[in-house]
């Protein structure tokens, strides 16, 4: 499987060497972590030095780091957590959850569980037009019973970075628990945990080129959940089930490898998304950038376009099919009945045309400079077939929906 | 993901193309995406010399048009309207749910050349 | 790693080369499985036969098989799962949950967090001294508003087979939920869902030579279950999550090892099972079996072990460092104010002394027969020693607690 | 999972023995776990010259019986009672959270030892 056209690392990233090594190292010391025999110390031993490196990419002390299946759980586990420690069958006072509007799904549909079921109230915060969530619209958000705030650190389809000290700031003498999506942010962007505040931070391995279905949640001192998965003891009596060690190893090795290369990536991929931009703009003029237009708001290694009267479903198509390059879409066509548009872009502001002309770039580790080039020439050529296709259209005709 | 046929059509479009002389033009637009679908034909003694097409829309129903054109240029009005259901629907090859309603504007592009016709 | 001295496969087992090469090549195929272009192709078809590979050892269609992090979710998913798909926050009549006394911590813990939260009703039924629960004692626990009946396939400390075929018939016509925690059980004896009638099923793959952390849950086709973990869709809606691919293709070349290897390990596993009864019988004579005396409902991987007047604890750390040789007890000193025995045993009616003097042997694939004998003289010479210190010591004050 | 003190103590336990002539007995029971250990003394003009023990518990406990006798095997009874509650912290090495216990016996088995002289 040829890298050179991956231009999706926010949907995943390929698996590190170091990584799979590290499992099959790791798979050879196989005794159950609970047990209590001798074969039992090299397993410790692995698990340990996993969660010094997961800790390090975090910023967090051991004792507040939770392994998990992957960014889901760690979600579903950090709200569910907060709302069902403090939940008596009694019918009482209603729970009000802030969420921002920018949510990956597994905020999203627990928060319309917490709602469907539970009956909380939910305020869900638009961003601005560059898809930052402010402090202030926040703060004004506040009720008596707001008990749990939950602001993503970095959005996966602009890559838009929240000022989440700044919420923190607001929220901590009020008694809110404030929950953090930081999967798209740790290992890609520095995080500091405890400079930045929260009471609990989710990541996943898959994005910082561990393997997928595993992730861990940091959990602040003195700050309680109930867990979602109860069992065993496992995780301090916090997280059930016998720990999945050789890919909690795997994604210990990523961690490390991320943490080494972390400033070195920022800089590579703020240069690809330089090349990114002028190249596109100069081979496709009427090209626009969503997002920040502070750089330093933005996550170097993603890039959300828009190419206006272009649909990004076809261009996609033809990118994948003719270049073998991969990108992600604002929009999926997903049955007869309904057109699925980003919730992110429309939040933002944006037209449903232009959702629907809008891809996603994210670059990484194995993105080559002169990939770059490869990219911007198979989109410009991509989108003089669709102008050649649309073009004979006359034009009132395109453009009425 | 799309099979073959879609692939071969929306990525090399033959029939794209805004024809000069055309004697009938069908359109075609869906409410709940906005794809649109715009065909020229240029028919002579019911025999369908060129047909061309224009389109913004999904990969698939960019590729739709072309199918549509190809399927119909150098065909007789009369065969093409004693096409049935069952062969129309096999023109697109293999389709995933989400791309089933480009079958639905294939069949209406048979169905409106059908009217053009039989009106 | 010497595997010769291991006799806890019910803790855990190694996981098997076919398993650890299927992870290494399926980490290669990295898309996400979510992204709609070609290189999804070989993902999504690696997940397809991995499903269909753990179909086949449970014995149930394609569209009824869930993927989790492993058995403790998959429990979790099952009991909240039912218990929450038709909670409504309002108070009313209370939900009644019938649970054996010798499920895992798994169920049991879930359980009490039902009950602590929810204030459900539970009723814990008892074994038979030989472990074993009757559907006439389902029937018996049986209340107007009961709605789960959650009873495990094979018991993990005594290895006895419970009778679900028969307690599935009870609950059939009587819309309850019958869960059955089949982690013990799904790849060491024949399971087939369908002939065994329940209505969600957990398995786990470090059972049965896969990896520690993955795991999934049967659910009977007409059967839903809310989601214990929310988001993007996953797992056709019912389970959240960028799912685990190398982990689940590696768990699924398990799957097609245990199932080819199913009827042949079982004959092996029963002469062992044999020889280490008459070996131990012989070697130290007042030995006691735990468990059901009819072997058919035994599975034969296990036995528990009795030595009266021997402290089991301190028998294994013999074991353990002077033969490398690994065992479960059935008691744990825990800390300075209790003494952990296991429920299981108890609720069997063995005494506590009885308990203390219970360890679990467990064997399984890599296995040999002649590490029974090496076992069985370790445990004479340990059984030695034992009496060497303890001998002195007047008989009253042995005996006495 | 235990330290090499102990591993060392309970699986080859020198002390494990009765004494046919002894001139004091000590005995000690842990009512949580049901532990037990005795130990008999040979003492003359206040040296000990032997000291065994039986005892019926968990490994640790089977090793602090020997690591008590071993300990004080051979020294005076003067020297024994000098020792610092630092000094037995140390005798049993590293212990996990479910093995402090033991330490708690072993401390009794000197306080005892120490009351048989001071009564
Ligand atoms: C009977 C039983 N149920 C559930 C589990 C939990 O499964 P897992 O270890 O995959 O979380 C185990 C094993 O640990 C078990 O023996
Ligand atoms: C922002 C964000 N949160 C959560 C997730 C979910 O993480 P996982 O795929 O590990 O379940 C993702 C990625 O899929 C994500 O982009
Ligand atoms: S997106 Fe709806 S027909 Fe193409
Ligand atoms: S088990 Fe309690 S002191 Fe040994």
């Amino acid at each position: 499987m040829s890298i050179q056209g991956y231009f999706d690392y926010n949907a995943t990233t390929p698996v590190c060497s170091e990584a799979i090594n590290a499992f099959v190292n790791a798979a050879k010391a196989f005794a159950n972590p609970s047990s209590k025999y001798a074969l039992v110390k090299p397993v410790g031993a692995f698990l340990s030095e996993a969660r010094e490196s997961l800790c390090k990419l975090v910023g967090c002390a051991t004792d507040e780091l939770f392994f998990t299946s992957g960014g889901t759980e760690s979600n579903n586990w950090a709200l569910k957590g907060v709302f069902l420690r403090e939940f008596t069958a009694a019918p009482g006072e209603s729970a009000h959850i802030i969420i921002s509007a920018l949510e990956h799904s597994s905020i999203l549909e627990v928060v319309r569980y917490l709602e469907r079921t539970f009956h909380c109230e939910v305020s869900r915060l638009n961003p601005d037009n560059e898809g930052i969530i402010s402090a202030e619209s926040v703060l004004a958000a506040l009720r008596p019973n707001t008990r749990v705030v939950s602001i993503m650190l970095a959005n996966n389809e602009v890559g838009s970075i929240q000022p989440i000290c700044d919420i923190s700031r607001v929220l901590r003498d009020r008694n809110i628990h404030f929950h953090v999506d930081g999967v798209q942010a740790v290992g890609k962007i520095k995080v500091d945990a405890h400079m930045l505040g929260m009471d609990t931070l989710s990541f996943s391995g898959h994005k910082f080129y561990g393997p997928k279905g595993c992730g861990g949640l940091y959990i602040r001192r003195g700050v309680t959940l109930e867990p979602l998965i109860h069992g065993g003891g496992q995780e301090r009596g916090y997280r059930g089930g016998t720990e999945a060690v050789a890919m909690i190893v795997s994604m210990g090795a990523a961690a490390k490898l991320a943490s080494e290369q972390l400033d070195e990536n920022l800089q590579r991929f703020a240069q690809y998304s330089d090349l990114l931009r002028k190249q596109l703009t100069q081979k496709v003029p009427t090209v626009v950038f969503n997002g920040p237009k502070n750089l330093s708001m933005q996550v170097p290694n993603t890039l959300s376009i828009c190419i206006p009267g272009i649909r990004a479903e076809a261009l996609a198509a033809i990118l994948d099919n003719l270049n073998g390059i991969q990108v992600s879409l604002g929009s999926a066509c997903s049955n007869n009945k309904t057109m699925s548009l980003s919730h992110v872009l429309l939040s933002m502001g944006l037209t449903d045309e232009e959702v629907k002309s809008t891809l996603r770039v994210s670059v990484g580790l194995y993105t080559q400079e002169e990939d770059i080039k490869f990219f911007t020439d198979a989109v410009a050529n991509a989108v003089s077939i669709l102008n050649r296709i649309s073009k004979p259209v006359s034009e009132d005709h395109v453009l009425t929906t | 993901m799309f099979n073959d046929i879609i692939v071969r059509n929306f990525s090399n479009p033959t029939h794209a193309a805004e024809l000069v002389q055309s004697t009938n033009t069908i359109e075609l637009g869906n409410p709940v995406c906005g794809d649109r679908i715009k065909v020229q034909l240029n028919i002579q003694d019911g025999l369908i010399l060129q047909a061309a097409y224009a389109a913004w829309g999904c990969a698939t129903s960019l590729a739709t048009g072309n199918v549509f054109c190809q399927k119909i240029q150098g065909t007789s009005v009369a065969d093409v309207c004693n096409l049935s259901k069952e062969e129309i629907d096999k023109m697109l090859g293999d389709l995933e749910p989400a791309q089933h309603h480009c079958l639905e504007m294939l069949h209406n592009l048979f169905a409106k050349l059908q009217q053009t016709f039989h009106a």
